[in-house]
């Protein structure tokens, strides 16, 4: 899509997601502005705390609901270079999930031979905090 | 049995809609009656005839016309939530001088007793929001 | 009389899911619906509050399957006790009893 | 408006408010509802549990944030025939709030010589369990 | 300062365009520049012509469109929710073949692309929301 | 780096508040707004938890005077420590924090 960042900076953004998905539509159309926003060549991270870390929960079967499953879309990101995850652990013991219970999302790393990599990166409550604290722009829906 | 429903909220935002529209076929499947869904609140635009949702989403508000023209079940929208959220009908649009109608196909624009008169005249009333 | 009361919001966002059960009386059912069902995961700070409201006021926990296989929650993964049904099953729950409590 | 009730049949209808009000719009139109409901001429009752009791506080001020002040309306209700407005203690409790915070609503008795009468009645948590179970039709927003 | 406003919900049912709308018009009283209000989700709603809400209630995209004039905001619709919502302006009216156009005066219906863009070029991004 | 956190839900309906105070830094800002004012009220056990949370975190807490007056809560019942402030206010909390988080 060209050079879409005319300004030329580029801007740390951070997606929040703390909703589950289907019950409403923030979770779908959160990932439609992540996957907008890699045309920018911005820095970017998803952050699932709260509810949130069922976005990325394995075995996602929306048939019985008539709605689309949209979970597959994760997959993509790292072919956009969207590759940081960050997932709270105590989000996820809370709500009885690992890590395992998570789609196993990866990226291939182009300075390391395009060696497959993990996306998601389990923080604790803490590290979460600080990664907040380093973003210019916080996305919430 | 006859059973009413109510949605409190719109098509897309919340799951509210859907689990209404599977609620009632479900209902009229098992050979119960839907006497009548009442929208109410932001439920009004479920009955938009301008939506056009991606294809290969669901086309919630079409779901609803052809269920109503299936099975003879009544969509009201509720007048009052219309006139605030931008939902018209040739009448409305006449009388204020303004917009189109947007109505889709088996829905009507009626005013609140309707939603009493579900609440007295079905078996049970089950509300759906967010 | 019994009162079918649905919940369709996940008992870690909304408090609508205590306040339901704090409203309940024996022989109700409360059925999940929607994100609602993610407080039925078993191993879960919200699942033992269920287990623990099932055992104290004598009330009946549905799931919605269709609602639970949207969110990776497989039948096996239910608190014990909780009832996986579907959407016919809900109709025949608000048939059955008297009335439909919605707690949006 | 005439007899709106042509099954002739009465129902024990509860309005359950629980939000607060102003944040969104269900209080207000729960309470343009329950209007209505009033040319109906059935067994009506308000129920205020959770954040649902800052519906009827008392001192309300919209000014600030440039929507209607609709508690006023509340005041009419016992014109209507609606004067059972059930509020339950333990939500009360919780906010800080006394039976004293909330708006003096009354209703005029026409079989006690229309005498002037409290439409709130403070309820425990049991009790309004127990109204929920004496009702037909439960309309939530 | 540059700021940027997201608008999740519509009008009526959630404060949270009351909220953005007076944190704009208080930015703007305090010598800032409001860049661009981003409408997404519901928050589309907001730019319907079609609403004719009660004389004696807030006129809510009435509000907006008079910001927009006064002070050169610029307001975006995402063509996205819009389309899943039933908002059309003349191109997408006659794109689709049905409806028509009931977009407000002052506001234009686009890409995500807006929003990414608001987030680079304004100081600070603030969301409202349900 | 600091951040504004806007919260505008009640802690009695939703985990908002929660989740937020948990994700903050010293130095932080929290503002209530629209129905999170509820929180702010002297008395109640949400604001118990505000001011407990505003001695371990050392976050500054403030609460929309606008929002509050709608919801019936004079200055006065505000729980110590909590500031109120005007839209105006809000504006300057946004410019003077780096970032602006909303807990929606």
């Amino acid at each position: 899509m060209g050079d879409m960042n005319e300004g030329g900076s580029t801007k740390k953004f951070l997606y929040l997601n703390r909703k589950a998905p289907y019950g409403t539509v923030y979770a779908l159309e959160s990932l439609e502005v992540v996957l907008i926003a890699a045309a920018f060549e911005q820095d970017v991270s998803l952050a699932f705390i709260d509810d949130g870390v069922y976005q990325i929960i394995q075995g996602q079967d929306t048939t019985g609901i008539g709605m689309k499953n949209f979970s597959p879309t994760f997959n993509a990101l790292g072919d956009y270079d969207i590759n940081k995850l960050y997932v709270e652990k105590e989000s996820l013991d809370e709500r009885g999930l690992t890590e395992d219970d998570l789609m196993p999302l990866v990226y291939e790393d182009e300075d390391d031979d395009w060696a497959e990599k993990p996306s998601i990166r389990v923080v604790s409550r803490a590290e979460m905090a600080d990664l907040m604290q380093d973003q210019d722009v916080i996305l919430s829906f | 049995m006859k059973f009413g429903i109510l949605v409190n909220e719109g098509p897309y935002q919340h799951q509210a809609s859907d689990s209404a529209y599977q609620f009632a076929r479900a209902a009229l499947e098992k050979g119960h009656e839907v006497t009548r869904v009442f929208f109410y609140h932001d439920g009004v635009y479920n009955g938009t005839s301008y939506s056009v949702p991606p294809l290969d989403d669901r086309q919630v508000t079409k779901q609803w016309s052809e269920l109503a023209k299936e099975h003879d079940v009544d969509l009201v929208l509720c007048v009052a939530a219309c006139q605030r959220r931008g939902m018209m009908d040739d009448g409305e649009a006449e009388r204020h001088g303004k917009g189109a109608n947007n109505v889709a196909e088996g829905f009507r624009i009626s005013g609140l007793g309707q939603l009493i008169e579900t609440g007295i005249q079905s078996d049970r009333l089950v509300t759906f929001g967010d | 009389m019994s009162i079918l009361h649905t919940v369709n919001k996940s008992a870690y966002e909304r408090n609508a899911l205590e306040s339901c059960l704090g409203h309940t009386r024996p022989g109700d059912a409360v059925l999940l619906i929607e994100d609602g069902v993610i407080s039925a995961r078993a191993g879960s700070t919200a699942g033992e509050k269920l287990a623990a409201a099932m055992a104290e006021t004598g009330v009946s926990i549905y799931a919605l399957g269709a609602d639970m296989a949207a969110r990776g929650i497989p039948e096996d993964k239910l608190v014990d006790g909780v009832k996986a049904i579907d959407y016919a099953g809900f109709v025949d729950l608000a048939a059955e009893n008297d009335a439909v409590e919605a707690w949006l």
